[in-house]
């Protein structure tokens, strides 16, 4: 029974290689170069799938993108199913598995359609107005069951495991659409030497001419042609061939998306092969030859299989050898549906009639199909057709009265309507052409529209369209170019059929097929006061579908106009918006997945830690050791372990991600005193300052060390995570606000390995190591810096701490981050010292009351809530913030100030970010718990918290809510060791 | 992705910049000197024109400059250059 | 009209030939006691609210273009109250009170569905922020659930929880959040607002506010000038423009925000889920579709149309969260005017004029507010003073430094 | 080499693809280079996006007042006199070299500028994106181009390039 539908000869199939393939489990047989759909219809089926609301039958409609119906599930395995392919796009290869959607049990018998049954019931908008009790009734009840019945295809349950790629490309002029028009402008344009980009949605190049039989160009056939001009196009070097490959978007000043398919039309791809490319292309010129897409008719029972766009029957005829039918009838609207009536009787087909529905039908298409034979009957109107699961008869009306015509096809030529996607997402405004419907008004710059997509039908017109537009192009990208001109004979033009409004018939016609939107659903809706285009398109769902509307929403359009007495124009065309078809979310990812998501920035000590057994956190985009666990401990026990070293002997941290900024110029001093609270002006070259920079509202952003290396030289530290934000700020002020001092700014995070020495033996363990500079805390109290070596490398070497223990911060160039880091660990080890990461640095802070921005503050914190007011230097007029200070609500009572929380049972651990009210019972919060720790040293919880009016509040009560229930705690101070700084400097 | 003039390194990917909001809105040379709602104007107040508006790029990931160009706010199209920050 | 599942039958029979307007068509009055600027959610529920409130019903809600045009139609529906701040808070859960009673109150099914939002948390910082919110919710009383990963893992096992860039940590989960239909929320306050005897005035743009020593007289329209004693703005994308004319400069800065809808697919996603690890977030529709956005695109617009940048971002986020998305594909994008506040809090309050009252800048978050903004912007216009839901929401508190910064509590990675 | 120096990508195997090379260069001296150019020892070149190469190295004009300085002596450069300032990143950056025909279709996989050899002809450079990683392009050759990247980036921009190496176009 195989390929019983098959012409005898001819078609562009590749009869000599037949391809096996299956189709809810039937095997079938095809022939390279066919699509799912022409290979159902060379085997017969039409019936391909069930309608969303009323899960009517539907066959194959269309031949193209724009098809609604064919919509079927591909299944590759191994995670690599796709739902909603249109039958019509996918390439056939050996193995194909394709399943039909959205029916159960089967495809012929589908439970769902008793929904056709109760279709009286379920208007349009019905959700609207009933599920409505008992209330909460929706969520529960109603909506599982529609939840369940909608949707159409299924997603894959496992990763998709193929690659998708992305690039981005730039050319002189890209041209979207390799028909007629659109080559004949490739042409121009690539012979002139432009760089030049040609796409085409369909795996070969030649749009309608892939379907010509008869018309010649330049005194050779169509098809000559058309080999010619691809190979004169791939011989040019600077122009590139994108076959399988959609223009989905336009963006801003021409760049403009692409999607090529790359492998789901092979058999066995190469794995190396990503499934599709993403393509932004900037060019100087986009020509659109996008085409144009044939409308159905809207009569009652035009959805029935084996009822079918006349353009396409012709194609499928023509261009894949297929006949659709046995005995076929074709109503016309226009003189293009005549093509598919001849292309039909030459294969053999018997044409019963071709009903055209205009009074009269004189051109030259016509008349060639008399003369071939075919009844031509005019002044018809389809009244309805009969057919469960494939037509089986037509119904024709006529000034005489009906007639009932027995076809299992029916051909639709209801007019052609261009394609305005990409010019109307380029902001280009249609206006309406009686004959022919919207065309481009406005012109937008560096984009032109040619061929069917503005309206110039006719082979030869479209060619002539075509090369003069590709030369132009050249030639305002700066290129001599000339556009070539070619004869072109039988092609007999065809009249253009302006858009129609039906005439109200009984019965169910069908203007969005997938979405199953009647005729009568629109009028009702516009009845109910949906009078906008775009208030019927939501109300009715018309046009919201898979395929957006390609092929309804003129015919809508048409019918609400009509319906609210206006004119076309004045009801207006809803906005067409990206994607044109749609676009795998595999492919605008592209390789940002898994690990290349988002970088991950690791130190020069990172590998070191890693071998070490560290547990790691992520901050900002770096990897940070949190804790170096040793064999049996937990967490918790290696943080106890680590903070005690470090307060008894010393430990080793790795501080490399703190961000680092190199300030500059003779007016670094000026600039820094500007930008920081602090009076930094007068800091002694060797000495550093604990600093805090405020945003100009007066906020805290940021803190960090300020060190001065030189009088036109500091080394300024920012927090891991403000790194490219404080610069960016300190940029603006330097370019933009005072661009008279004379002050440089370099990011040196990268360049320094920051290795942290903390504790009582800090000195002891680097002493050895550093080169010429006295460590005595005379000679180098706490917060100094020098250029010294250590480890016989250049460093910087800083006397700072974050610990309230004596520490010292090395740093030495990254490179030697590693090495040097490796010596000094030597020398710890050899005190008895422990590395340490980031949980027990946050503990120690904690426990000398020191602060960490974005964790003590969130956006909304002042300095002074911080308790930090004594950073502000006094005599100062004026820094970054200050401004903002004196404002009511930054100066008012009652602000949350940071304290201590001291849990009256020192066994219990609040957590970060628990809620603190005044009263067990409160229900509203005075505060907040910002930091909370387990600490050895301190021998209870270190909690941090902002509490209202916090330091009037020392010594009382405060309640903070635990998940089991209030627990009282008594405010204090943050500093919990070492108040008097004695360990600091000893 | 908009193509933004970068007046040292010419029209460059939108993705190579970030955007600086309105421009001339200079910071006042005595701040003290304003009350709460002269200075909350010059923190929060913008013109937020529907067209043409005057904005600051920094070209970040290119000259690493801030500059001023007037752009379209309804076609995202950009007129002349300006000078200075 | 009442609709009813008997209605329904009863049309059926009768072909549907008896169905009315859902609203009428009127043309615009010389005069009302008070006038609504802009045909969105927020403005019709302003209307809805001042005739069903405060009995006020001699009110015209005038649209530019058709109703529901700007934002209302153009979010990805997420209602919640999981806000952090005082000022938000209370504000956020009235609003979800007011979500939960809505549709029996408008007789309209705006398919209010409270299947739970789920913040996810992808590290420990973000799990002390999403802790702090949580907790907070809790103490006044509304409900929010921090899970582990476990306990997502339980709700949503289809996600990548060892994504090998951030592995999923746990989450916040509001059980009352959800999504409703959003044309059908501007739809059945528009009915149920024209039942009350509000004019519903599409087509009808406002060109001009007319004040005369300090007081607001009315507006010149493409229709005429009406006039009123009262005038509202719940003008989205257009604040700074309209309040231009009245003379008044805000602060706020427009911008696009895309959203994205999939292909239909058999119910996958049963809650709304946000990725914490990119500014993300994402349910599915009825209709199968998965309806997902991100952030701005960054810079001021009116264009109503993004970049390919911030979408792949998006998609990026997508794809992290839902490894087996590669192959679904999106349908379709948009692009809404966010009116962005330096504060990221809406503004709900008199202006300098009297009779002329300010709702806006709601960035990414006015949908799920819709109720409460109306009802509190009604309360404001019919008494002249804000309700203490909205008394935060002034347009002093720029100068005051009384900021409502959600934001900055947001989750916030370690900084040090 | 210094046995007490470690580079980012030390050891890894040069990318190899059909039509493209990946390796890493060299460990070599860099500074950047700001202010006024007569106030550096060494002459810079003053178009925004050229280089000059000097025996050795290069230096890169990456800004109106902005140069890298690639494997020049660092005493040479460091010595500044007047209105501009030298710091030392040596150890800040990491260096590819990307050769081949297929070297500019690599790159642009993940950077949006024109690598037409036109549009970005030899002896050009400048500071740009590739993927999630900024960088320093400079053209040396029509098909080959030295790249520079922040040193805890490398390892990001290194997994990167060689997934897009894989079945280049």
């Amino acid at each position: 029974m195989s390929q019983r539908f098959r012409t005898a000869a001819g078609g562009r199939i590749d009869r000599a290689r037949p391809l096996g393939f299956s189709f809810d489990g039937r095997g079938m047989e095809g022939f390279a170069g066919d699509t799912l759909a022409s290979a159902l219809l060379a085997n017969g089926v039409h019936l391909v799938g069930r309608s969303f609301k009323y899960h009517r039958p539907r066959g194959i409609l269309a031949a193209g993108s724009e098809e609604p119906n064919a919509l079927v599930e591909i299944d590759r395995g191994a995670g690599r199913r796709t739902p909603n392919l249109r039958a019509t796009q996918v390439e056939l290869h050996d193995g194909l598995v394709a399943r039909s959607q959205n029916r159960w049990p089967s495809l012929a018998f589908d439970a769902g359609a008793v929904s056709d049954r109760l279709a009286p019931l379920l208007p349009t908008g019905f959700y609207y107005k009933t599920f409505l009790w008992p209330p909460r009734a929706w969520a529960r009840l109603y909506e599982p069951l529609i939840r369940r019945a909608a949707g159409l295809g299924r997603a894959p349950d496992t990763a998709d495991p193929d690659r998708y790629v992305q690039c981005y490309a730039h050319c002189d002029v890209l041209v979207i659409g390799a028909g007629p028009a659109g080559l004949a402008a490739a042409r121009a344009a690539a012979g002139s030497g432009a760089r030049v980009i040609v796409c085409d949605e369909g795996a070969e190049f030649g749009g309608s001419l892939l379907a010509e039989e008869r018309a010649r160009i330049g005194g050779v056939p169509a098809a000559e042609w058309l080999r010619d001009t691809l190979a004169r196009l791939e011989a040019a070097p600077e122009t590139v061939l994108l076959a399988r490959t959609t223009a989905f978007g336009y963006y801003a000043q021409n760049m403009v998306g692409l999607i090529e398919r790359v492998t789901d039309h092979l058999a066995a791809p190469d794995p190396a092969l990503p499934r599709e490319r993403l393509w932004q292309v900037r060019a100087r010129e986009v020509i659109v030859a996008a085409g144009s897409i044939e409308r159905p008719l809207v009569f009652p029972g035009n959805d029935r299989p084996g009822i079918m766009l006349a353009g396409a029957v012709q194609s499928y005829v023509v261009r894949y050898g297929v006949r659709p039918g046995r005995r076929a009838v074709v109503a016309a609207e226009g003189d293009s549906a005549y093509r598919a009536a001849l292309a039909l009787h030459a294969a053999g087909v018997e044409v019963a009639m071709v009903a055209d529905l205009r009074d009269a039908a004189e051109g030259a298409l016509p008349q060639m199909a008399r003369d071939a034979g075919i009844p031509v009957r005019s002044g018809a109107t389809i009244v309805g057709t009969a057919g469960r699961l494939r037509v089986r008869s037509v119904t024709i009306g006529f000034s005489g009265g009906r007639e009932r015509v027995a076809a299992d096809l029916l051909c639709m030529g209801g007019g052609w309507t261009p394609s305005l996607h990409l010019y109307s997402q380029a902001r280009g405004r249609p206006r309406h052409d009686p004959t022919i419907g919207f065309v481009p008004r406005t012109p937008v710059p560096g984009l032109t529209c040619v061929g069917a997509c503005r309206g110039v039908f006719g082979l030869a017109e479209m060619l002539a369209d075509g090369a003069q537009a590709g030369a132009a192009a050249a030639m305002r990208a700066g290129f001599a170019a000339s556009g070539e001109s070619w004869a072109v004979e039988d092609a007999p033009s065809c009249e253009c059929a302006p858009p129609r409004a039906p005439g109200p018939g009984s019965g169910r016609a069908f203007v969005d097929f997938q979405n199953d939107v009647t005729a009568k659903d629109l009028r009702l809706a516009t009845r109910e006061g949906f009078r906008s285009i775009e208030h019927v398109k939501r109300y009715t769902t018309t046009g919201m579908a898979t395929d957006q509307g390609k092929t309804s929403n003129v015919n809508a359009l048409g019918i609400v106009a009509q319906a609210v007495a206006a004119p076309v124009e004045a009801v207006g065309l809803t906005t067409f918006r990206p994607p044109y078809t749609p676009v795998s979310f595999g492919a605008l990812a592209g390789v940002a997945r898994g690990a290349l998501f988002d970088p991950v920035r690791t130190t020069a000590i990172h590998g070191w830690a890693a071998a070490q057994g560290a547990l790691f956190e992520d901050v900002g985009a770096w990897k940070r050791a949190r804790c170096f666990p040793r064999a049996g401990e937990d967490m918790h026990v290696a943080v106890a372990r680590e903070c005690r070293t470090v307060r008894e002997t010393v430990g080793l941290f790795d501080a490399s991600t703190l961000g680092k900024i190199e300030v500059v110029g003779r007016d670094a001093a000026v600039f820094l005193e500007r930008m920081y609270v602090n009076a930094l002006a007068n800091l002694a070259p060797g000495r550093c300052r604990y600093a805090v920079l405020l945003g100009e509202s007066g906020f805290v952003r940021d803190d960090g060390i300020v060190g001065r290396l030189s009088a036109d030289r500091f080394h300024v530290t920012t927090g891991t995570g403000n790194a490219a934000l404080v610069l960016g700020l300190m940029e603006d002020y330097s370019q933009t606000e005072w661009p008279e001092l004379q002050v440089w700014l370099t990011s040196v995070t990268e360049q320094w390995a920051v290795i942290a020495v903390q504790g009582p033996r800090a000195r002891e363990a680097i002493a050895p190591l550093v080169e010429d500079v006295d460590l005595s805390r005379q000679a180098l109290p706490h917060m100094s810096v020098r250029s010294c070596q250590v480890c016989g490398v250049a460093a910087r070497l800083f006397a700072v701490s974050f610990t309230g223990e004596i520490g010292f911060e090395i740093n030495v160039g990254a490179d030697h981050g590693l090495a040097v880091w490796e010596q000094v660990w030597e020398r710890v080890q050899g005190l008895g010292g422990a590395v340490y990461g980031t949980e027990a640095m946050h503990v120690l802070r904690a426990e000398k009351g020191y602060v960490i921005v974005g964790q003590e503050t969130d956006g909304t914190v002042t300095i002074d809530d911080l308790g930090l007011g004594w950073a502000i230097g006094r005599k100062k007029q004026d820094f970054v913030g200050k401004r903002s200070l004196s404002r009511p609500d930054l100066a008012a009572a009652g602000r949350r100030q940071l304290v201590g929380l001291a849990l009256d049972d020192a066994s219990r651990l609040p957590e970060e970010g628990m809620q603190v009210t005044a009263a067990a019972q409160d229900r509203t919060a005075i505060g907040h718990v910002t930091s909370a720790y387990g600490s050895g040293t301190v021998g209870r919880a270190v909690v941090m918290a902002l509490v209202a009016d916090g330091r009037a509040r020392m010594g009382e009560i405060v309640f903070v809510q635990m998940t089991a229930g209030a627990m009282a705690a008594r405010v204090c101070d943050p500093v919990l060791v070492d108040p008097e700084g004695a360990r600091l400097h000893g | 992705m908009l193509l933004i003039p970068c007046p040292f390194c010419g029209p460059r990917p939108e993705i190579e910049f970030v955007y600086g909001g309105e421009a001339h809105i200079a910071r006042p040379a005595d701040p003290s000197a304003l009350d709460d709602a002269a200075w909350a104007a010059f923190l929060h107040t913008r013109s937020n024109p529907r067209g043409r508006h005057a904005e600051r790029w920094r070209h970040l990931h290119g000259c690493a400059r801030f500059f001023n160009v007037v752009r379209d706010t309804v076609t995202d199209r950009f007129a002349e250059h300006e000078a200075g920050g | 009209m009442t609709y009813s599942f008997l209605r329904l039958a009863a049309e059926a029979l009768r072909g549907q030939t008896g169905w009315t307007p859902a609203w009428r068509d009127p043309e615009p009055k010389a005069e009302y006691d008070a006038l609504v600027v802009g045909g969105g959610g927020h403005g019709l529920a302003t209307a809805y609210y001042l005739a069903r409130e405060h009995g006020i019903t001699n009110v015209a809600v005038l649209e530019k273009g058709w109703i529901g045009s700007g934002n209302a139609g153009r979010n990805t529906t997420i209602i919640r109250s999981n806000y952090l701040l005082p000022g938000n808070e209370a504000f956020y859960e009235h609003s979800m009170k007011l979500w939960e009673g809505l549709e029996q109150d408008l007789n309209y099914n705006a398919m209010v569905s409270q299947r739970g939002v789920l913040n996810l948390v992808n590290s420990d910082a973000a799990r002390d922020a999403a802790a702090r919110r949580g907790n907070a919710m809790r103490l006044h009383g509304v409900d929010a659930e921090l899970l582990d990963a476990d306990g997502v893992r339980a709700m949503v096992p289809y996600l990548d929880f060892d994504n090998a860039r951030f592995p999923i940590k746990g989450g916040l989960l509001q059980r009352r959040g959800g999504t409703a239909r959003h044309d059908a929320v501007v739809w059945g306050f528009a009915r149920a607002a024209d039942r009350r005897g509000v004019d519903i005035v599409q087509n009808c743009e406002v060109t001009g506010i007319r004040v005369s020593n300090g007081r607001v007289m009315g507006v010149e329209t493409t229709r005429g000038f009406i006039g009123a004693g009262k005038v509202g703005l719940a003008v989205a994308g257009n604040s700074s423009r309209l309040a231009g004319m009245a003379g008044m400069r805000l602060p706020i800065e427009s911008h696009v925000l895309q959203a994205f809808v999939s292909e239909a697919i058999k119910p996958l996603i049963d809650c709304v889920i946000t990725f914490g690890a990119g500014h993300f977030y994402i349910s599915q529709s009825d209709k199968g579709g998965l309806v997902f956005g991100g952030d701005i695109d960054g810079y001021n617009s009116y264009a109503q149309r993004g970049g390919l940048p911030l979408v792949e971002d998006v998609m990026e986020a997508f794809m992290a969260l839902l490894p087996l998305a590669g192959r679904l594909r999106v349908l379709r994008s948009w692009g809404g005017i966010m009116d962005m506040s330096m504060d990221g809090s809406p503004i709900i309050d008199r202006s300098p004029i009297e009779g002329l009252y300010l709702n806006t800048g709601w960035c990414y978050g006015g949908f799920k507010a819709t109720p409460a903004s109306g009802w509190c912007f009604a309360w404001t216009m019919a008494k002249d003073e804000a309700h203490p839901l909205n008394a935060a929401m002034r347009l002093d508190r720029f100068a005051s430094g009384a900021l409502i910064d959600e934001k900055g509590a947001g989750p916030y990675p370690n900084k040090h | 080499m210094d046995d007490r120096v470690r580079g980012a990508l030390d050891g890894v195997a040069p990318i190899e693809a059909a039509g493209v090379t990946v390796s890493v260069t060299p460990r070599f001296d860099r500074a950047v280079l700001r202010g006024d150019a007569a106030a550096f020892g060494v002459g810079l070149p003053d178009q925004v996006g050229s280089v000059a190469e000097r025996d050795a190295g290069a230096v890169l004009c990456l800004g109106p007042d902005e140069w890298l300085a690639l494997a020049i002596p660092g005493g040479a450069v460091l010595r500044v006199a007047g209105a501009g300032a030298a710091v030392d990143v040596g150890h800040r950056q990491t260096a590819l070299d990307i050769t081949g025909r297929l070297a500019a279709a690599l790159l642009n996989a993940g950077c949006p500028l024109d690598l037409h050899v036109t549009a970005f002809p030899p002896g050009s450079c400048t500071r740009t994106v590739c993927g999630k990683a900024e960088i320093v392009l400079w053209r040396r050759a029509a098909e080959r181009f030295h790249v520079e990247v922040a040193r805890s980036y490398a390892a990001y921009l290194w997994a990167f390039l060689a997934e897009n190496a894989r079945g280049l176009r």
